[in-house]
């Protein structure tokens, strides 16, 4: 039930959107929300700060793609930071990591743009 | 086909009703990892598990949130899905009935990440989660109870 | 006295059975806390709520769990404690069904903190809890469906 | 289901016992443990540092009101630190703060035996 709260910060062309909650198949439209802002205003270079997310389902991770595939037609991505071993296991159990970048440090994502 | 009525079971069973409702998913999800790791699943499995069963209920709400998807039982209690959570020793059993239009969970084709990259169009990931994260997927529609979906994990 | 049937209660109702053990009081708190959110009890009504059902449950599980102590059904599934959780519109409303000896929550002396303090050896809060967390208590003992105990906060 | 984490630090004569976790009636009894431990040791100076307690039933409350009494006869007290607003509203709705001391910080605690 707790929604998942998106804080956006902005670095030169680059967001970074900081999660906390959930992405599941309830509180999933508010990311999709924020992410259709970001194409609609030319924005694709997106971080997504996993710190405080516990829970993101196959719809949620398979938008993320979907927006990554746009995004690097504009020379653009998406990047993953700082996800719960929990997730991760997840993450890399289904063979996302094969798709989306993964990070460790958002300064490691931010550099590899 | 419905819940198991032997000795076996009686002492780890949880038994959950809720509305076709994505709102109430973070209650199964809780449940379903609190009896995980009660029933002695690593942190990791009970993750998969939690999301495996996520995924199956999240599907099921998907097809039974417009009211004409669902036969309305007369009972009241069957307008909504119900869960069983069975520790088992060697493992937890999760039964999943509904009374909506039914997703054939054990013979569905899974589309992987990959091939939903290339095609997103397509159907969703969640048969694929499943698939990776049980060990054991039974399906039988149309039971006394509803569509019965019986997910395994080994601990 | 069983659930309601009425139209009213519909769309919010979870229902959740557990074993009599303490074990289980985590997953009651959970789904309690996320029903109070979704009815859009405040987050201190909502923990409030919750800890009045949680000290409501532990007396009947303290009072059920020697096995001697329960009117065993013939039904399996009674075995545990029923719970329905139902949001109104102008409350959240919890029943709570049980067949153990049964306490009268309704009628039950409540010990305030500084009584306790004075007479540890006497009886417990969880009374006093209930009482100060709830807008109403209705109990009623050996129904078709168990002791029943129906506890109401207001929005 | 998640049992609760008791760190103990040693501070003199003091015990700050750091939880993580709640407190309910399968839980309890692992901090009913650590007290009694420390009673046996008369060590009765106690400070619950409460800032990762996500619950606390009334026998828990119980229990540390009567593990403060009889510290208080020696000159020893258990006082209860960094509570969670959600649980400090609860304290104080029941009246546990007029006979259990609360501080916002240990510093102020420790300062106050
Ligand atoms: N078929 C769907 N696919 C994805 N998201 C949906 C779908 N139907 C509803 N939603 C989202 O789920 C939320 C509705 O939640 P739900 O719990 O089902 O109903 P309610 O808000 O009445 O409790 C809305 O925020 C909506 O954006
Ligand atoms: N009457 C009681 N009062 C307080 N604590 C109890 C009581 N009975 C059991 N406990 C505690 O609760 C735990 C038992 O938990 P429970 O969930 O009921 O059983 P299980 O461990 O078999 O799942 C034990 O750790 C024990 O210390």
């Amino acid at each position: 039930m707790r929604e998942c709260v998106i804080e956006r910060e902005e670095k030169g062309d680059m967001d970074i959107l900081h999660l906390d909650g959930s992405l599941d198949a309830y509180s999933f439209p508010r990311l999709e929300g924020s992410l259709n802002g970001l194409r609609e205003n030319s924005r694709n270079k997106v971080i997504l700060d996993c710190t405080g997310l516990d829970y993101i389902s196959s719809a949620a991770l398979g938008a993320l793609i979907g927006f990554a595939r746009r995004a690097r037609e504009s020379n653009g991505d998406l990047k993953l930071v700082n996800l719960t071993p929990k997730i991760y296991n997840i993450v890399e159990l289904l063979g996302f990591h094969k798709i989306l970048e993964i990070y460790q440090e958002i300064d490691e994502a931010v550099n590899s743009f | 086909m419905s819940a198991p009525g032997n000795e076996h079971y009686r002492d780890g069973l949880v038994t959950l009703l809720i509305p076709y409702k994505y709102s109430y998913l973070r209650i199964v999800r809780q449940a379903v990892s609190d009896v995980c790791v009660h029933a002695g699943l690593s942190e990791f499995k009970a993750a998969e598990l939690e999301m495996a069963i996520d995924e199956a209920c999240s599907s099921i709400i998907e097809r039974c949130s417009s009211p004409q998807n669902i036969q309305r039982a007369d009972d009241w209690r069957r307008n909504g899905l119900k869960l069983n959570l069975l520790q088992k020793v060697d493992s937890v059993v999760i039964e999943i009935y509904d009374y909506g239009p039914g997703i054939d969970f054990e013979h569905e084709k899974a589309v992987d990440p990959e091939h939903y990259a290339n095609d997103p169009k397509g159907p969703g990931l969640g048969v694929y989660v499943i698939k990776r994260f049980v060990d054991d997927i039974h399906y039988e529609p149309n039971t006394h109870d509803g569509n019965y979906l019986r997910l395994t994990k080994r601990l």
